[in-house]
Parts: C-alpha cells; structure tokens; sequence
C-alpha cells in the first residue's frame, strides 16, 4: 500500500511542462526527505534535479522540514524565491 | 494594523498610502519595486510574477506581525504583490509602514521587503528582447531559525 | 535628477513617485512626514511651519546633490517640504529616490530626511487644543564639517 | 561711520513682534561675531537672548561663521531648526 502524493508546481519547474503537478508515490508514513527522493526518480532532467536540492516542500500555510512527515494536505514544491 | 495582498491588478501607492496613516503617526515610509528593462546587462521587455497566492499570503502576514512584535501594535503595515506578466516600469510590490516617529518606519518598511525577497513564494520568469526568456535563481527557502 | 520645491499647496506623493521612476530603476523609496495630534504628551491641533524660502531650497538642492554624489548621478531624487499652517494628518514634508536596486534607495531616502532635520531653515509652531502655540525647540543649525 | 544692517527674523525670534526684521548698527569691516554682539544688545527678552546663542546668521545662499566678514548681502538670523 503506498501514497499517491500530488505535488504543485512553481516557477523554474513549470518550465516545458503543461502540467502544473506531478504526482509520486511514497510509503504511508513516508518523511519529507522520503518525498524528495521519490520526486528525484520521477523527474526526467538533470536541471529539474538539481533544481529540487535548492527546492523546499510546502503545505499552503507553512514550508516542511525534511524530517516532517508528509501531511495530509496539498503539497508544493518551491524552487529558490525572488520576489520583488 | 496589518494590510496585505496579492493582486492580478496594478498596485496603487494611495492605498497603501491611505492605510499606512494616522492621526498619532508623524512618519510613513513607502517602498515600490519596479519591473527593471536590464538585469545583468541583459535587456529585458517584461517579467512573468508566479506565486502561490495562499502560502504567500500566510507568509505576508507572518512577516507583517514580525514587523508589530519588533516595532510596536500601534504601527501600520501595508504589502501587496502582484502577479501575472508585467511590463517595464510596472510596479511589482509595494510595501509601506507609519508609526510615530520615521526611524520604526524606515525600519520596518526595510525589513518587509528584506524578509518578502527571501521567504515568499514569488518567483520571476524574465523575458528578453531576443524573444528568450529565463527563470531567475534566487533564495532557497527555509523555515525561519 | 532633482527636484526639489517649497510651496504652499497640499504635497502630492503621486508628483514624487512620477518623478522617482525611470526604467532602469528597479526601487523607489518615499518617506512622507506628517503632523500627528501628539507631542511629548501634549495634544496638538495644528502646526505653522515658517522657512526661510529662498536658502531652505539651496540647502534642499545641496543635500540632494550630496545624495547623487554618493549613490550615483543616476539616481532620481525629490524633497519637498510645505509652509503655511497645517492640520493634523496633513503631509509636512515628502522625500523619495529611486535607483536601480533598493539598498541605494533606502539609504538615500534616509539620507534626505536626515539632513533635511538639521540643516533646513526650517521652524514649527505647535498649536495645542487650549489654544496655546509653541516655537519647538531645535537643532542648531552649523556649517557641515 | 557704521553699518545698519537689516536682519530678517524667523521662527521663535518672531514671537510677540509685529516686525519681521530688526536692525543693528556695526562697524564697517565687522565680522559675524561683532553682529551677534550687537544684536545682542538691542534684544529685549532674555528668552531672545537666549535663542541667540543657539542662532547661526545666513545669507540666502549659506549659513555664516562667526569669524566670516558681514556680507553686502540680506542677512537672516535661524533660530535651531526642526523640519518634517
């Protein structure tokens, strides 16, 4: 029995793509760091990659630790931030 | 009092000015940013704002109710982000404060603009004259210390 | 590019703004001062600035100068102040810069209301809710080193 | 033979006059020094007296030294300033 975790995309991620989430699977009690690795195998480029070591997972009201557990709410994926 | 917003539509100083005000508050500070036609010597006609609007705005009261804890209940705080694609000179954020005396002002104001660049979720897709356009690095984010 | 004005007429931040913008600049910063209803404690319902018109805009003209020499002839600098009798809420001053990065305008910005604090010709007369009036004290005004 | 010298008034110094200038006689070739000196003398209230200490003369052009010649020029006395 595994997860499925769809997660949003931002910014650079978006890049060639039509889809703004991609959807990967993970254990039932799997941590943050659990989810980027298992977002590392599905993703097709060397820069999507290394983009996702600069990236941080978020819910919509707080950014995840990698030793938090995956919560049950929706999940995004922010790449480094530039706002202004 | 804390005002913030993420908007599709143009950015007015008056409001922020209207909000940032009151009869006790000698001093507002104002801070635009502004689409810039040239980044790293590389002319650029517009830039593309992508942001996760409800996370964004969570953060921009977070860092808005930082800015009452460190300079006093009684300031008032205005930030607003647009996104979508803007053209040169368009105004992109606007940030403002008011209290009593200028310096909590500048202060304030400063630090606003300081933690939005490095803690919201906004990211910029710059595009060029040669028709290219490119997604620009910027801070990893982390959970606050 | 400067500009500086005294007037007797409401300030306008939009005049600032307008002014502080070229499309090369990324940050505008616009401080604005107003008169609150309160002075060390005591209520106030209006203030009377008196200035020295004609060397109050040489020394404005000075101190923006003196902001282009240290963060760049390209940069666009305003400082306006009112005279006459203002009311509380109203804008006694407005000082604004913008430049291609927002470091250089916050700090120019700062510099403006700074100088203009101490070195302008530049009196107020508080006018309290008894009917009383006061010349506030001041900063004696010297020749800068 | 002396110099009059009109001075314009501002702020504080014009509290209770009607007047906005108040002349002094100095000597020919007198400095700023000896214009203080002087206006000194003719100021009623040891209030204005007072606020003369703190004062600085100006031209409409720039704030004069004490050792500086008196000008040909307007000159103006500025009682410490608090603009904004």
């Amino acid at each position: 029995m595994t997860r499925q975790i769809p997660i949003r995309l931002f910014g650079a991620f978006r890049q060639g793509r039509t889809d703004s989430t991609l959807t990967v699977e993970v254990a039932p009690n799997a941590s943050v760091a659990e989810l980027r690795k298992a977002m590392h195998e599905v993703l097709e480029t060397d820069n999507a990659r290394s983009l996702l070591k600069a990236s941080a997972f978020a819910t919509d009201s707080e950014v995840l630790d990698d030793a938090d557990a995956v919560p049950e709410r929706e999940i995004s994926i922010l790449p480094p931030v530039c706002g202004g | 009092m804390i005002l913030v917003d993420i908007t599709d539509s143009v950015l007015d100083p008056l409001i922020a000015l209207g909000h940032c005000c009151a009869d006790s508050h000698g001093a507002a500070d104002l801070f635009i940013g502004r689409v810039r036609n040239l980044n790293e010597g590389r002319p650029v006609t517009a830039v593309s704002y992508d942001l996760h609007p409800v996370l964004c705005r969570n953060i921009f009261e977070k860092i808005s109710q930082e800015a009452l804890e460190q300079w006093g209940e009684h300031i008032h705080v205005f930030l607003a982000h647009r996104q979508g694609r803007l053209d040169v000179g368009e105004a992109s954020v606007i940030a403002a404060v008011s209290s009593p005396h200028r310096a909590h002002s500048f202060e304030a104001c400063r630090y606003l603009v300081e933690q939005m660049k490095v803690r919201a979720p906004i990211w910029k897709q710059e595009h060029y004259v040669d028709g290219d356009s490119e997604w620009i690095k910027g801070h990893v984010l982390r959970n606050p210390a």
